[in-house]
């Protein structure tokens, strides 16, 4: 237990609480503020990772009995797992407040407040293993998020923001209707509500049909989760949440929040439903191919540059979720490591298109041509992170790829040969937007004058570029922090 | 025997003039005589304290009330009041014969019973020893919902003068 | 003789009172003087509450346990309601007169043992609930009030048939330890009853007043009125006809908890899905009520336990007191707008008062059910009893109507976000002491109910 | 000490990358940053002579840098080996990539971001050394991708022009539905043998072999896919010769003497398991002799020199596929070796022609170059000869004896020494074509009619200097010395790897050395040093007369009018083959537009009907039946009463009913 | 005494009822209600009778005087609405949403 765990758990909130006092007129305060504060969060998640004493079990942090609530226990427990996406959210709230450094707008504090909202809602919702603190900060991240996208996104922010919100409160609608469900049985059995892993292990959940109280449940849990992620039939708020987004909420969106549903399927539902899980995971597997080939055709013929990269979020999260759920221990950790490529990698497109966005004002790519030429610093990097995202080898999005279908082809071949064709498909969308965006021929003048990135502005990019290398040399670094957690989200037989 | 068919004869006609009649004073006049019936066959029943009550309150004070009200607007710009909507009237006469039934049916299944009589003291002096004895709360109760009554009348009808007298006292 | 300190504090209630209502002719300063009597009256018979464990009178009345409880919470709230109605206009004061009225009606009503004493609480209440209707200054009080009087009368003769059946079926008035002679009888008795409490909550078929009343009901009445009508005649009838329905035929009992569920679903999917298509905010708050109402007539169908009650009290309370915040602090914003009831009064709320529209999504997120609100905390509470009493295909499906909930509750949201040239010039919305005091005290029981339900209610 | 000579090889190129591309870019002229990357492969150079030599004696040197991930008993380490195989084609890569950085040095000198293009040169070398150094499939493979986006890179090198974009973007395509079956193949070997390590490939069990037969088919037939894409075999040789829009040199390197040949050199790497399989044998030799044989057609219609040499290049790979499927992997890799040199010094050569005509390419516009270029001309000569298979170059004694493997290979040998032979014989013609008229005719007055089409790109240069072949010039020594270089090397390198039958003692050097790692061609019919001679003779014979034919078609008098009736004459054939089989047009008709439409549909119908459109008729009916009920309200009073009763008499019903059916 | 009278109870309630329904003014309506609640309470003393419970006589003693006070206040509340809208007639009363 940690003495000083809730303080370090409270910074990100307790630092947009203080958005609310800071000075309104003094932008470069906030803004510096606002760095230090997404420094801070950052070096606590380091720390907190380095305290950890074995990466490969739960270690509770910090657990106290809601004697108040209905007797439920909350519990902040860590392993490698939630370490690993702690860091992966600090990281990128980083990134984000300096990518997006030079934003102009008159409502700044409600900005970064949203945005350290969001983050601290995201590391509860890590820490938590408890299903009740679980659910309590998945739906906190929901309304910021909500916010942020409808206060500082594009024309049809609104429309966007509901769809995002209402299909994802949907599915936790769902989870949360099985969470009763469970809840009301563990009380039948022990004479209190609290669900955590052991006792709903022990309330005996039968399997027999799709109809089975476990298969509804599994159903339902899966489904909020798909939602979240999303998976194919259930992503079609995810590219007009990422078009309408502003870049802030595009790389958070991309870069964590999708991930929080595969969170959700490893922490929760794999080893709670184990029956279940085996009994479906050829549909799900099924359905993350299908989602890898439908994300990549649908990314292929869009126009535009941020719905492209929607689209193949959509792709990529078809392999996780098919590593995920194919139970094998290589491709789940293929399938985790996939996450944190994925999460850098796709954020670094979205800073990409924020400075195309900025610079140009247009998202379409017809607009765009020929801008290596004049942009030279950015073309690289946007290459750099293009190619992580496409798999190259030697960059982070290969080696998650290349252990889900590792993985998968050990369970069922025929679904890991679908999913490869990811391989061919990847390049064919994500070469076209390279080559309408920084190749070719200038064909608008206007391109002409742009500016090449600042350092200020380069900075996250390089930073995303390296990773992308590194983790593509030396994967350990990343699964070494999870390694031992595999077997955690591993159902045997 | 006679007399109770007699009665309820009556008082059916005279309710069907409450709702058949065009004019509203009519009507009253119909729901006076109505109460009045019902007053008569409480006293038949041998209920005599609640038909006294019946005559003063019911017939006497409400009827009065009404024919006030009556007189304080202008009812002759509100005759002919029957609805005419013949879905609704299918409807509701459809649901009001299926309550009536199943009334009947249930009634009929019990006459036995409900036809006794077996209530062994039937004098005021009973039932003014149980009101004063047991249910003096809610006699209590009854002269605060008397007062709250009488204080919410005042108000609703002395409302747009005080909110009038009070703007003025606010204009000034 | 102690109970003789009961019916001392009643006189005392009712004493002062008449004062308050005799001063109001006193000139000048009558209304500080009524104001202050009736506060007073308020505020000692709040005090009295905490003097006694059991109030009983005879067997007709008797308070005790869990209704000590509720009472206590809705004296206070009482207490705050005067406070809100203040004492700058006389007929905001006499208001508070009819309020401490009806709160004396529900009273009775809490304690009540007996179908005599129940019925004529019932009514005192229903009576000043359309006289507060009525008095409002809104600009269709009085038709509302009217359509509400007629359909309340209309129910009150049908809750009297049912009590004539109640007579028949169990030889008595008495509620509690009745032995059923006719149980035919004793179902349309439960039947009626069923529909009356409906009708006084606001389901499904009968719901027809429950917009009108509350989209022109002034705030303190209308929180008045949540606070002694439904919460009192909700708790009540849900206890109620749980007790009574033990007593029944289990074949009669099945098919009138048929119907109590027939209508809590199809209240939740109704009053869910009226509210996303209605233009005025205080329009969708009455539907939802009319859902939230679906959620609780569940309830019904649950055995009687202790544990139970201070749930349904504690779900009544939170839904009331999150709805009230709304509803006030709708009204606030309406009054500065030039469209006083219309779809868009919150555009760009959140930059005239930020406090302000910060608590109104709160509460709003509250009724929603988003964690860490009291509303998540009853609605967890609410349907894992549901689930654990075996309702699972209706609790499922009120979950699922839930869902559609989502898509007006976050209107309220993304109104108050959305920047609108025309409402952004509006002058700020400057909040009276008192009303500040009672959004925070919403406020604050919210979070503290939607952290720690136990702490004040004793949940478990 | 030689296992941190083997780290060093692929650092020094990755460090002029790191050099050239990002650290010191702008400080650099464009000699400094050719010399950066010229003086690492250098380096890269001597050290991988050091090495081979070692390994030549002591077998293969391996160096585990780190592990990337590990498997159950499957070790993906990053793992160098310098053994047979990787000294031949780390000598090639190395040497002639060092060779061609210094011509480059020449060639780019006029160009802008020269820095780049070396950086790119340093970063594909580092991927070549990577493919060819690693130990196991990771390795190779992460090379494999490598040198695919360097390649990439390079083609796209002039990124104005939407053309040479397109071509790098169908280029790295290609590639990677050959990755598709690699990866698909790598893992069904890995999962197989439980370990993805060459060296234990190289002696696989056969147990397992049998136990697994049909999956490692299938693996083993991925991987063939795998290498048609590096290889550009059939169906995946597209886009060779689109990739002939990057620099010259580059094309040299990477588009035929060494990337190219890695997918032969990843056959050769799994020899010892599909050597055991015959149908994946004989799917490899139908595939490079249909290749060939396409090429060569194809290549006899072209008109730009880059194209020609191009599909020259596909033909000989299809040669070495052909080889490898014949189950005569040495073979197959000694022509790799030959190859590399005639190969990368006629795309030197066409380079230096190119340089010398102002980027002309257009061989029609070119001629009598003979006496402007003289050294290009006599390596060119030297290569010419070589790839015609001449005896006494290099190209003679591998091609030569992949004919004679294919002949003697059982079953079906005798056609696919037919077509091989065919192959030889067209592949003579084409390049006499190309000799004569770049060299040896004098330039064609008559196609001023063609001027605006030939003005492919760099227009400048044209408009400076008008007609390029007229004002033609030699190249500068540090283009000319490279060229001298290799064509000795052209000329001499078939000498380690004589035919049995010339000489008893120096016979078959490289194979045997090869052949300590690849599987041993097997099941082959001896053949008598007899017959060996006849065919020798036969098939020289052939290709003399072959060269002899186009020597009297494109350079006697007339031959305009000769090569117009000749046209006529094999009109289809000639218009097919000048249109390429219109393979790409197939692929893009049968494949690229469906799969595009398909996505399309998917966005138009899918998307926006059926997801969305699922998510539209939710909230229609919701709002919808939200929108009924609300105009259907009970909103006077009457109706409000008028509910109030329905639900009375429903009540009643009900429990009537109960108390009925009680 | 015969059963009848439980039939004219029943008869005055539902005409009652009806009556709410199809009256156009409101004090027709509040006529109707008034004969509805005189029928429950014939019903109420009827039952009285049969099961010998005294005290729900009582009952009718506070149902005839509820009834009074709802007369009392929904007359009152006619007034105000007549002088607000000079109307009576249900069909005016409609409240006019957005």
């Amino acid at each position: 237990m940690d003495q000083l765990f809730l303080v370090k758990f409270l910074i990100p909130l307790l630092w947009a609480i203080g958005f609310m006092f800071a000075p309104k007129n003094n932008e470069k305060a906030i803004k510096l503020y606002a760095l230090i504060g997404s420094l801070v969060t950052l070096a606590y998640s380091i720390n907190m990772f380095m305290d950890l004493p074995d990466t490969s079990v739960l270690t509770t942090l910090f657990k106290f009995d809601m004697p108040l609530f209905f007797n439920l226990s909350y519990t902040f427990a860590m392993d490698g797992l939630s370490g690993l996406l702690l860091l992966l959210n600090a990281f990128l709230m980083l990134v984000v407040v300096v990518a997006t450094w030079e934003i102009k707008t008159d409502k700044l504090r409600l900005y970064y407040f949203l945005i350290f909202t969001l983050t601290w809602a995201v590391s509860g919702s890590l820490l938590s293993t408890s299903l009740y603190g679980f659910y309590v900060f998945w739906e906190a991240m929901l309304i910021p998020l909500f916010i942020l996208v409808g206060v500082f996104g594009g024309e049809n922010r609104r429309y966007a923001s509901f769809k995002f919100f209402m299909m994802t409160a949907a599915g936790s609608i769902l989870m949360l209707a099985s969470m009763c469900y469970m809840s009301a049985l563990a009380y039948k059995f022990n004479g209190s509500y609290d669900l955590n892993y052991e006792i709903i292990k022990t309330l005996g959940l039968k399997y027999d049909g799709f109809l089975s109280p476990q298969s509804l449940i599994f159903w339902s849990f899966a489904i909020a989760f798909f939602l979240k992620v999303p998976v194919f039939p259930f992503h079609s708020w995810l590219p007009e949440a990422h078009v309408e987004a502003p870049t802030a909420g595009s790389i958070i969106l991309a870069g964590i929040l999708l991930k929080l549903g595969i969170y959700g399927l490893l922490r929760f539902v794999i080893p709670l439903f184990p029956e279940a899980v085996d009994a479906n995971r050829d549909i799900v597997m099924w359905l993350g191919a299908t989602g890898i080939i439908y994300g990549a055709l649908t990314a292929w013929v869009q126009k535009d540059i941020k719905k492209l990269v929607a689209f193949s979020s959509i792709s990529h999260m078809g392999y996780i979720v098919m590593g995920v759920f194919s139970q094998n221990p290589f491709a789940v950790k293929g399938a985790i490591f996939q996450m944190i490529a994925h999460g850098i990698s796709t954020p670094g497109l979205f800073i990409g298109v924020h400075y195309l966005y900025t610079r140009t004002h247009t998202k379409k790519m017809d607009m765009y041509g020929g801008i290596a030429a004049v942009m030279p610093r950015f073309s690289i990097l946007f290459f750099i992170i293009t190619a992580g995202s496409m798999a190259v080898p030697m960059t982070c999005g290969f080696v998650g790829e290349f252990m889900i279908i590792m993985g998968t082809y050990q369970i069922n071949p025929v679904v890991a040969m679908v999913a490869a064709t990811g391989i061919i498909l990847s390049p064919i969308y994500l070469l076209k937007m390279y080559h309408l965006t920084a190749l070719g021929e200038m064909k608008h003048e206007e391109n002409k004058s742009l500016k090449d990135l600042s350092l200020l502005e380069a900075t996250p990019m390089i930073v995303l570029s390296v990773l992308t290398i590194i983790l593509g040399l030396y994967p350990k670094l990343v699964t070494a922090m999870y390694d031992g957690t595999i077997n955690f989200f591993v159902n045997k037989g | 025997m006679i007399s109770d068919i007699f009665l309820t004869i009556i008082t059916m006609a005279f309710a069907l003039m409450v709702v058949f009649s065009k004019k509203t004073v009519v009507a009253a006049f119909a729901l006076l005589m109505t109460l009045l019936s019902i007053a008569m066959i409480y006293f038949q029943l041998g209920t005599v304290f609640l038909s006294a009550i019946q005559v003063l309150v019911n017939a006497g004070a409400v009827a009065i009330l009404f024919v006030f009200v009556m007189m304080l607007i202008n009812l002759e710009q509100f005759q002919n009041n029957r609805e005419k909507g013949k879905a609704k009237l299918i409807i509701s006469s459809v649901t009001v014969l299926v309550i009536l039934g199943v009334f009947a049916l249930i009634i009929n299944n019990n006459i036995e019973v409900l036809t006794s009589n077996n209530i062994a003291d039937n004098s005021m002096k009973a039932l003014f020893e149980k009101l004063f004895n047991v249910y003096y709360l809610p006699f209590e109760m009854a002269t605060v919902l008397l007062l709250a009554a009488l204080v919410a009348c005042v108000v609703i009808t002395g409302q747009d003068k005080a909110v009038a007298k009070e703007e003025g006292a606010k204009h000034e | 003789m102690e109970n003789l300190n009961f019916v001392q504090n009643v006189l005392i209630f009712l004493g002062l009172n008449a004062v308050g209502l005799l001063a109001l002719n006193v000139k000048n300063h009558g209304k500080y003087i009524s104001f202050g009597a009736t506060l007073l009256a308020a505020l000692v018979f709040f005090g009295m509450l905490f003097s006694q464990e059991v109030f009983t009178l005879s067997e007709l009345f008797s308070l005790e346990g869990n209704k000590i409880l509720l009472l206590k919470i809705v004296s206070i709230m009482n207490v705050f309601m005067i406070l809100i109605n203040g004492y700058n206009s006389l007929e905001k004061v006499k208001n508070s007169i009819l309020m401490s009225y009806m709160f004396m009606g529900g009273v009775f009503l809490l304690g009540a043992n007996d179908l005599m004493t129940f019925y004529v609480a019932l009514e005192t209440v229903a009576l000043v609930g359309y006289a507060l209707v009525a008095t409002s200054d809104l600009e269709n009080s009085r038709e509302a009030a009217v359509k509400y009087l007629i359909q309340g009368s209309v129910i009150s003769g049908i809750f009297l048939l049912g009590v004539a059946f109640y007579l028949g079926a169990t030889n008595g008035l008495t509620l509690v330890g009745a032995t059923v002679v006719n149980q035919e009888f004793y179902a349309i008795a439960l039947g009626i009853f069923i529909l009356t409490a409906c009708f006084k909550l606001g389901a499904f078929p009968f719901h027809a007043w429950i917009a009108d009343v509350y989209s022109n009901v002034s705030r303190g009445n209308l929180a008045t009125n949540f606070f002694i009508s439904k919460i009192i005649i909700g708790y009540k009838f849900i206890t109620l006809l749980q007790l009574l329905l033990l007593e029944c035929d289990p074949h009669f009992q099945n098919i009138l908890m048929m119907i109590v569920q027939w209508i809590a679903v199809a209240s939740a999917f109704y009053g869910n899905i009226m509210a996303v298509v209605q233009g005025q905010f205080k329009r969708v708050i009455a539907y939802s009520s009319v859902a939230h109402t679906g959620y609780m007539l569940m309830m019904v169908c649950l055995n009687p336990d202790e544990a139970y009650e201070k749930q349904l009290i504690a779900y009544l309370v939170v839904y009331s007191l999150t709805a009230t915040g709304i509803i006030l602090i709708l009204n606030q914003f309406a009054e500065l707008n030039k469209n006083k009831d219309g779809r868009d009064i919150l555009k760009a709320g959140f930059y005239r008062n930020k406090g302000l529209s910060v608590m109104l999504v709160i509460f709003v997120l509250s009724l929603a059910g988003i964690p860490l609100t009291s509303g998540f905390a009853m609605k967890y509470m609410l349907f894992t009893n549901f689930f654990r009493e075996g309702f699972t295909l209706e609790a499922s499906s009120i979950f699922i109507s839930s869902i559609i909930g989502f898509a007006y509750y976050i209107r309220f949201v993304s109104d108050l976000f959305t920047e609108d040239e025309s409402k952004m010039s509006l002058p700020t919305i400057k909040t009276r002491f008192s009303e500040s005091l009672v959004h925070v005290i919403i406020l604050v029981s919210i979070f503290t109910i939607g952290i720690a339900p136990s702490l004040f209610l004793g949940l478990k | 000490m030689y296992e941190n000579y083997l780290a060093l090889i692929p650092f020094f190129p990755l460090l002029a990358f790191l050099l050239n591309s990002i650290l010191i870019k702008n400080k650099l002229n464009n000699v400094q940053a050719g010399l950066i990357t010229f003086m690492s492969l250098f380096i890269s150079f001597i050290l991988v002579v050091m090495t081979s030599i070692h390994v030549l004696n002591n077998g293969p040197v391996s160096v585990r840098l780190w592990e990337w991930m590990t498997y159950g008993n499957i070790k993906f380490d990053i793992h160098f080996i310098m053994d047979e195989l990787s000294v031949i084609l780390s000598l090639m890569v190395t040497g002639i990539g060092s060779a061609i950085a210094f011509f480059s040095i020449g060639y780019m000198d006029h160009e802008e971001k020269v820095g780049k293009f070396f950086g790119f040169f340093a970063l594909f070398a580092f991927s070549m050394l990577l493919l060819v150094h690693g130990e196991n499939f990771l390795v190779l493979f992460m090379g494999w991708e490598g040198v695919g986006l360097s390649s990439y890179l390079l083609i796209g090198f002039w990124y104005e022009h939407t053309k040479n974009g397109n071509a790098a973007k169908k280029a790295f395509l290609a590639n990677r539905v050959g990755d598709f079956g690699l990866v698909l193949g790598i893992v069904g070997y890995a999962l197989v043998f439980n370990t993805i390590s060459f060296t234990d490939l190289a002696h696989p069990d056969m147990a397992i072999i049998m136990a697994n037969k049909e999956v490692l088919i299938i693996s083993s037939l991925l991987l063939v896919l795998g290498a048609a894409g590096k290889s550009a075999q059939i169906p995946l040789f597209i886009w060779l010769p689109d990739a002939m829009m990057g620099p010259t040199p580059v094309s040299a390197l990477m588009h035929a003497a060494t990337m190219v040949t890695a997918g032969i050199f990843l056959l050769c790497r799994v020899s010892n398991v599909i050597v055991n399989f015959s149908i994946v044998l004989d799917v490899i030799a139908w595939m490079g002799a249909l290749t060939a044989l396409l090429a060569a057609l194809i290549a006899m219609t072209q008109r730009d020199i880059k194209k020609i040499l191009a599909y020259s290049t596909v033909s000989q790979l299809g040669y070495m596929v052909l080889a490898v499927g014949v189950g005569a992997f040495s073979t197959g890799m000694f022509h790799v070796f030959t190859h590399a040199f005639f190969k990368a010094l006629l795309f030197l050569c066409a380079a230096s022609v190119i340089y010398g005509c102002h980027h002309e390419q257009d061989i029609f516009k070119m001629g009598g170059l003979k006496k402007k270029m003289p050294i290009t001309f006599w390596t060119f000569t030297v290569g010419f000869l070589a790839i015609a298979g001449i005896p006494g170059f290099s190209g003679f004694f591998s091609k030569d004896e992949i004919l004679t493997m294919a002949l003697t290979n059982p079953g079906n040998g005798v056609w696919l020494y037919a077509i091989g032979l065919i192959t030889a014989l067209l592949t003579a013609f084409y390049m006499t074509r190309m000799l004569v008229l770049v060299f040896i005719v004098e330039p064609a007055k008559e196609d001023k009619h063609d001027h605006g089409h030939a003005k492919k790109k760099h227009d400048d240069h044209d408009d400076h200097h008008g007609h390029g072949a007229l004002t033609a010039h030699e190249s500068p020594g540090v283009m000319t010395i490279p060229l001298v270089l290799l064509a000795i090397c052209s000329a001499v390198a078939g000498y380690i790897g004589l035919p049995h039958v010339l000489s008893h003692e120096h016979s078959r050097i490289f194979q045997d050395f090869v052949e300590r790692f690849v599987a041993k061609t097997q099941g082959h019919a001896h053949l008598s040093a007899q017959t060996e001679y006849i065919l020798m003779g036969m098939t020289t014979t052939l290709i003399l007369a072959s060269m002899g034919l186009a020597y009297y078609i494109y350079v006697k008098n007339d031959h305009v009018k000769m090569r117009d009736s000749l046209k006529a004459k094999f009109k289809t054939l000639w218009t097919i083959s000048s249109e390429k089989f219109k393979v790409d047009e197939f692929y893009e008709l049968a494949i690229i537009k469906p799969l595009y439409k398909f996505g399309g549909v998917l966005v138009d119908i899918v998307e926006a009907h059926v997801i969305n459109g699922f998510i539209k008729v939710v909230t229609k009916v919701t709002s919808g039946s939200g929108e009924y009920l609300d105009n259907n309200k009970p909103e006077r009073l009457e109706m409000g009463i008028l509910y109030i009763v329905i639900g009375l008499t429903l009540v009643l019903v009900a429990i009537f009913n109960a108390f009925i059916f009680r | 005494m015969s059963s009848i009278y439980y039939y004219l109870a029943g008869f005055l309630f539902t005409l009652g009822l009806l009556g709410t329904i199809f009256k156009k003014d409101l004090i027709s309506i509040l006529l109707c209600l008034e004969m509805m609640m005189g029928g429950v309470s014939l019903l109420i003393i009827l039952f009285s009778r049969s099961t010998g419970v005294l005290e729900s006589q009582l009952l009718v003693f506070f149902t005839i005087i509820i009834s009074a006070c709802e007369v009392a206040i929904g007359l009152s509340l006619i007034i105000a609405l007549y002088r607000k809208k000079q109307t009576i007639y249900t069909d005016d009363i409609k409240i006019i949403t957005e």
